[in-house]
């Protein structure tokens, strides 16, 4: 199924709850959705199209705003996609897919803790790589990686 | 009661804590803790150049390093619009099929210690070492390899290797008959294996579980069949599955995945003795060669205009299902690199399998699961 | 037969050193020195020494043996860089944890922490006292002995369970009682596997069953009754697959967990004395003991001390059997090991003690022979 | 498609069977463990000699001998002072920055000569560095011993690993071959101030600087105060070090490709 | 035939008798009249820190001995028991270790799972802030005389992810290191020799 397949079969559902959906890197195409109607995208694209499976959640911080992503995997159509929303870059928040896809549990709360993306209503929220307590949110941009001194007197250059 | 299993404890295999409620011997609730390993690789990945981070890879999982290194390779391909020669996808095929059965005999030595039989993990730990041999032959190493390169391998096959190769194997494959006499005919090792920690299909699907465990359940899933990537198109092997939903049959469906992944390896042997050719590819960028563009002075690199890209690749890992996502943003390094680890779902369900059982089979379950927290927590 | 016992010997040194250091010694001295109550003390304190000495020495060798053996079912060579062939190397473990500091976990209770290891240890120890080693080594005044052995051996959970629990510690304390549960259940069939042995030998002493079985061994008829023996006495002995107290992979160390040190070494001591226990048992109820079948040449077994160069040859073979079971098979679990000892064992060991029963009414079993206290 | 596994190993009702197999199994190899056992007596021998190395012996069910492959084994470096140039590829193409150079005396006292010291104890054997070096001078051996008792001892001077070098222990064979159109060093002419720096640190001497002529003023318009000479690079003889590019005062060179 | 008899020397007489006798008069010190039971209170009190003294002199005069010194350190290094836990990478080597190639156990070598009865302890990778005060309390448990050993890069100085926000750069930083091991992971064989240095250390080791 191309990307435009999906976009038809996703528009009398979805409605205008989807931005669009364009080709991805080998994948059954990248669907943008809006960030307050994820759960209706969520089951939609679950139990309309099969995507019974989700792989991944993650998490961008383009400077200027924050993405996140979930990948989904679907038998029936044989095909993965990735379904992305844009969030604002200051208290991000959106919907938790735990009441969708049971297993976006451990993988919300990563993203919660390098990404800095708050899930509502996730069921246990709570620090699961890092210890608990720690305040800064690795994977941010603005998070730079300390030095040691002997890296400092070598910086790489030509 | 709650007990900790963990992070010190010869149950884990590795960092971390498995917490338990227990009542008497039956286990009432548990609750996974990681992150002991937490190593930030997909932060410093961001901070390396393409090339440099396979360095990262090889360690992301230790016992399964060209899975990853391949998997990361894939995606960074796509990221960077590279199409690397035929000649080295085969290889790298080979080198996958080989590492599930390095890290599925590390696997088998790991869990049958659990069960407290010490003599297979010897057993497996030994024929392991054949495999890494043949590692160390043309990668140079045993374990962290950084073989494979952005458009291709490193090199070539050192001369002698596929006769080498196959008689490895063929020692190799007698092995499995030894293994099954150990531990299949053994009726104390039926007894605590079976029916244990079962995990049907539906509930495999719905906590994100896949690889062996999935297949265990009789649901046929395997992403070098259902998405073949590389050049699984043009092998012939089957995909192993069981219908015990069980320890046991995890345990057959590994002894299949290794003797499916034998006869994976003897057709690209074939495929290699007639078909020399480059490894590398021709047109890379001068940051993907050895020596890298000057930090600091990145707008002459970022003059040619190198174009963007996304790369999301996904294969089928000894342990499961991984995916790896690279963003390009036209500079030497990746943007953002995220990675979707097989364990860390199998873990995350560890309440579904684990709930219901006695503390003493909370070994063989874990064993079944085969933890490689390097790449749980990365 | 000799009558040099062991006491006797220890008996013979202590007079003959005493009697001559009062021959040079003043009158009063003199006799007070060889005063018949001093000796008999001397003389039970050496027979004590003797035998703490060789029961030490047995059991190091003992823990070498199990591990050279291992090492090659495991395809591999076990130590052997310590002494010849390694054979120094648990002498050196031996040492090393006599030097290394030993220390009480915070909330642990004093008495018990200190108490249950020495106890264990002492228990294992007082059985070698009752083994007849070979013809002669025992006087035979216990009519009763290998009841008093196996009642000194069956004390042992109670002590694993005052140190287990007295070093409060969640994995010790479950250790202790799987270890209880475990020692308890087994007890029962292991006796009643006895009871075979007692009613076709026709007596509790260990040195008339051992003379019983001149003309054939009990192994043959009673193999029944020796599976069960050996079942049981794996279960006793906590070794694989009953090793569920120590499981290592759930529970870390089992019962031992939060000790180190010397009482660790107590541990290890005890439990490989327990093993040589086991194994000498083994021997004296089915395996005939120090004696040899008649068609054995005569020249093996009559050189000086071949009582004892046989009974130890078979002492580490049954031990032999013991770690190649332990090599080849997993740890069962709490449940299904206390079902089997409770509905599969005793059923067995009925059977043998009624098949025992029968024999003695036969008297003569083809191809085994007749039983000598029935006088055919 | 094919059908589920099941066990080849069924359990049998026999109850000597239960135990017999892996019993019966184990004392197999109890029995060939007898004659051989396949460890290897470390200190004693070493799976890189010669009775380990000339002969494979999978085939007699001994899985010791791992053929002629120890020869690719990636240790400790070797480093050929002679004939090293000082071009910093090695450093710069270090994933993890244990690479320093040093002075090391045989220089002109203007342009002393470097060569690399590695830190063992941040290197990750990867590499990188000899497949980098133009030279082939900086190999890796097949030594893997080293452990030391200060962190301080991990630290490999260039006449440590000339000392290496020196052992004549086996080397690292594999040379990667270099990307077949690979990038060049370009010139942006109008920022060219015709200095020689490039020409003065190139390493190996590879840069002429050519006269070029002095345009004539127009009117209006000042004719840049300058030398006026061009860098030109000798292609087959660059390493690719980016040294000009490093030193050069105006940013004029910079890589690119011109096919 | 008849040789004369050796003449003995004549018993020198003393010059003076006198010479022998003390000088001085005996020092006879009238003590106070005490009861018995403080005497003994008395003697108690000092018996205690001079038999202290005199146990910790004996003590460290054996320590110097050609006999006890040598005998507990030939046991030291011929049994050290390392504790049998797995951090990262280098765990896979340090079974490896253990397998039937390498073999550890020829020299004495078992890896422990309680921290009690283990006296060494091999840093086998990567060391996070999150598992440091575990670590620490590890070792802390493990009785006197101890050892540690930090295997591989990650547990020297970081490896190649000492740069990451949650690795602790080195090992030495939390216990302290006796050998250090570089390799990433070192082979099997690397480890055994830095067990075998460790050996070295502990057979010149003097206290």
């Amino acid at each position: 199924m191309q990307s435009e397949d999906l976009a038809k079969a996703l528009a009398p559902v979805l409605g205008d709850r989807i931005l669009g959906v364009e080709p991805f890197a080998k994948t059954a195409g990248r669907l943008r959705f809006r960030a307050d109607a994820a759960l209706d995208v969520f089951r939609a694209v679950k139990e309309d199209l099969g995507f019974h499976h989700l792989s991944m959640v993650g998490g961008i911080d383009w400077v200027s705003h924050r993405e996140v992503f979930y990948v989904a995997w679907s038998d029936r159509l044989g095909q993965y996609l990735l379904l992305s929303t844009d969030l604002p870059a200051d208290a991000p928040h959106i919907e938790s897919a735990t009441p969708v896809w049971p297993s976006a549990n451990w993988h919300e709360r990563e993203t919660w803790e390098l990404v800095d993306i708050t899930f509502d209503h996730h069921p246990d929220l709570r620090h699961l790589l890092l210890p608990d307590g720690y305040v800064f949110h690795p994977l941010l941009r603005s998070f730079k990686l300390h030095e040691p001194e002997e890296l400092e007197v070598k910086k790489r250059s030509v | 009661m709650w007990i900790n299993m963990g992070p010190q404890h010869p149950m884990t295999h590795g960092l971390w804590n498995l917490r338990v409620k227990i009542d008497g011997e039956v286990i009432l609730d548990c609750d996974p803790e990681m992150g002991y390993l937490h190593r930030g690789i997909e932060k410093i990945s961001e901070d390396r150049h393409y090339n440099e981070v396979v360095t990262l890879m090889d360690r992301t999982c230790y016992v399964a390093g060209f899975a990853w290194e391949h998997l990361y390779i894939l995606a960074s391909e796509d990221a960077l619009h590279i199409v690397p020669p035929e000649r080295a996808e085969y290889i790298r095929v080979m080198c996958e099929e080989f590492q599930r059965i390095g890290s599925h005999l590390m696997w088998y030595a790991a869990f049958v210690q659990d069960l407290g039989l010490m003599t297979p993990f010897l057993y497996g730990m030994r024929d392991r070492d054949i495999v890494l041999d043949l590692f160390q032959s043309y990668s140079g190493a045993r374990m962290t390899y950084e073989y494979m390169r952005v458009g291709g391998v490193r090199n070539d096959m050192p001369p002698g290797f596929s006769a080498h190769a196959r008689r490895a194997l063929d020692w190799l494959s007698d092995r499995f008959v030894e293994y099954d006499r150990l531990c299949l005919g053994s009726e104390i090792f039926r007894k605590r294996c079976d029916g244990l920690g079962v995990l049907k299909a539906s509930d495999c699907v719905a906590t994100g579980v896949t690889g062996p465990m999935l297949r265990s359940a009789g649901m046929r899933r395997d992403v070098r069949r259902d998405r073949p990537y590389s050049v699984y198109p043009q092998l012939d092997f089957e995909v192993a599955v069981a219908d015990g939903a069980d320890v046991t049959g995890r345990y057959l469906v590994r002894m299949e995945e290794m003797r499916q992944s034998i006869r994976i390896i003897r057709q690209i042997l074939d495929w290699l003795d007639h078909h020399p050719g480059p490894v590398l590819a021709d047109r890379l960028p001068r940051w993907l060669g050895a020596p890298y563009a000057p930090v600091g002075k990145e707008d002459y690199v970022l003059k040619r205009n190198y174009p963007k890209g996304v790369g999301l690749s996904s294969i089928e890992e000894p342990h499961g299902e991984a995916q790896a996502y690279v963003v390009n943003e036209g500079s030497e390094h990746p943007y953002r690199v995220k990675f979707r680890s097989p364990v860390f779902a199998n873990i995350s369900a560890a309440r579904h399998y684990l709930i219901g059982y006695r503390v003493a089979d909370i070994p063989p379950i874990m064993g079944s699961v085969d933890v490689c927290v390097g790449e749980v927590d990365r | 037969m000799s009558s040099a016992t062991l006491y006797s010997v220890s008996y013979f040194l202590v007079n003959y050193v005493l009697t001559h250091i009062g021959s040079v010694l003043p009158a009063p001295l003199n006799a007070w020195i060889t005063n018949g109550d001093l000796v008999t003390g001397l003389a039970v304190l050496v027979f004590g020494a003797i035998l703490l000495g060789a029961s030490m020495i047995n059991t190091i060798v003992l823990i070498w043996w199990e591990r050279k053996l291992l090492g090659r079912f495991m395809d591999r060579r076990g130590a052997m860089h310590v002494g010849y062939a390694g054979l120094l190397q648990n002498f050196a473990d031996g040492f090393k944890l006599f030097r290394k500091n030993t220390f009480r976990p915070r909330e642990a209770d004093w008495l018990g922490f200190f108490s249950g290891p020495t106890a264990y240890l002492v228990t294992s120890f007082v059985i070698f006292g009752i083994l007849p080693i070979s013809s002669g080594w025992n006087s035979g005044v216990l009519p009763l002995s290998l009841l008093l052995a196996l009642a000194i051996f069956s004390f042992a959970p109670l002590f694993i369970f005052v140190s287990a629990w007295s070093s409060n510690n969640k994995y010790s304390l479950m250790g202790g009682m799987r270890s209880a549960a475990q020692m308890i259940a087994y007890e029962v069939p292991l006796l009643l596997a006895v009871v075979a042995v007692v009613i076709v030998s026709g007596s509790f002493d260990l040195t008339t069953i051992v003379y019983e079985q001149q003309n054939y061994w009990f192994w043959g008829p009673l193999f029944l009754a020796l599976v069960v023996f050996v079942a049981g006495m794996l279960a006793e002995m906590e070794r694989i697959p009953f090793d569920l107290p120590e499981a290592e992979a759930e529970l870390v160390e089992g019962w031992n967990t939060e000790y180190g040190g010397m009482l660790f070494a107590f541990f290890m001591l005890a439990d490989y004395l327990r093993a040589l226990v086991g194994s000498i048992l083994v021997v004296l109820l089915f395996l005939g003991g120090w004696t040899m079948p008649t068609w054995v040449p005569s020249a093996a077994t009559s050189f000086p001390l071949a009582g004892i160069f046989w009974f130890m040859v078979k002492t580490y073979l049954v031990f032999g059997l013991f770690v190649w079971i332990r090599a080849s098979l997993p740890r069962v679990r709490t449940d299904q090991l206390l079902r089997v000892g409770w509905n599969r064992m005793i059923p067995l060991s009925l059977c043998a003690v009624f098949l025992a029963a029968a024999l003695v009414l036969a008297k003569c079993v083809w191809p085994f022979g007749c039983l000598p206290s029935m006088g055919v | 498609m094919s059908d589920p596994v099941t066990a080849t190993e069924k359990s049998s009702d026999n109850p000597i069977l239960w135990v017999a197999k892996p019993m019966v199994t184990a004392a197999r190899q109890f029995a060939k463990s007898l004659v051989r056992p396949s460890t290897v007596i470390y200190p004693y021998e070493r799976l890189e000699d010669p009775k380990f190395r000339d002969q494979v012996r999978i085939e007699s069910g001994k899985p010791i001998g791992v053929g002629p492959i120890w020869d690719n084994y990636r240790g400790v470096h070797a480093l050929n002072i002679a004939t090293c140039i000082s071009c910093n590829l090695c450093a710069f193409s270090c994933p993890d920055l244990c690479i320093e150079m040093v002075t090391v005396p045989g220089g002109d006292p203007k342009h002393p000569k470097k060569c690399p010291q590695i830190d063992y104890g941040k290197c990750s054997y990867c590499g990188f560095c000899s497949d980098a070096c133009p030279e082939g001078c900086l190999t890796m051996t097949t030594r893997y011993e080293l452990s030391v008792t200060k962190r301080s001892e991990m630290v490999y001077s260039p006449q440590k690993m000339f000392g290496i070098y020196e052992q004549k222990l086996p080397m690292h064979p594999i040379r990667v071959e270099r990307p077949a159109n690979e990038d060049q060093i370009l010139l942006e002419p109008p920022l060219c101030i015709g200095c020689n720096a490039c020409a003065r640190d190139c390493p190996t001497q590879c840069i002429t600087m050519l006269d070029i002529p002095k345009p004539e003023a127009k009117a209006g318009e000042k004719v840049p105060k300058r030398i006026w000479k061009e860098p030109v690079v000798n292609d087959s003889d660059c390493v690719r070090c980016g040294t000009c590019i490093n030193v050069c005062p105006k940013e004029c060179l910079f890589w690119g490709n011109r096919k | 035939m008849s040789a004369p008899p050796p003449q003995l020397p004549a018993k020198v007489a003393p010059a003076n008798a006198e010479s022998y006798r003390l000088e001085g008069d005996l020092p006879m010190v009238d003590h106070p009249a005490v009861p018995f039971v403080e005497i003994e209170t008395v003697r108690a009190q000092e018996f205690i820190p001079a038999a202290k003294e005199a146990l910790s002199a004996l003590i460290a005069e054996q320590g110097q001995s050609k006999v006890i010194r040598p005998t507990f350190n030939w046991a030291g290094r011929n049994s050290l028991f390392p504790l049998h836990w797995g951090l990262a990478c280098c765990a896979i080597e340090f079974a490896s270790a253990f397998s039937a190639r390498w073999d550890s156990e020829r020299f004495g070598i078992v890896p422990r799972s309680s921290p009690q009865q283990c006296d060494l302890m091999i840093v086998n990778g990567t060391v996070t802030w999150k598992v440091a005060h575990k670590l620490i309390t590890l070792y802390e448990q493990m009785p006197e005389p101890k050892w540690v050993i930090a295997m591989g890069n990650c547990a020297t100085g970081g490896g190649p992810f000492r740069t990451a926000y949650s690795v602790v750069p080195g090992v030495d930083k939390l216990v302290p290191v006796d050998v250090y091991i570089a390799g990433c992971p070192p082979r099997p064989e690397a480890m055994i020799d830095g067990i075998l240095r460790l050996e070295d250390l502990i057979r010149e080791r003097k206290e």
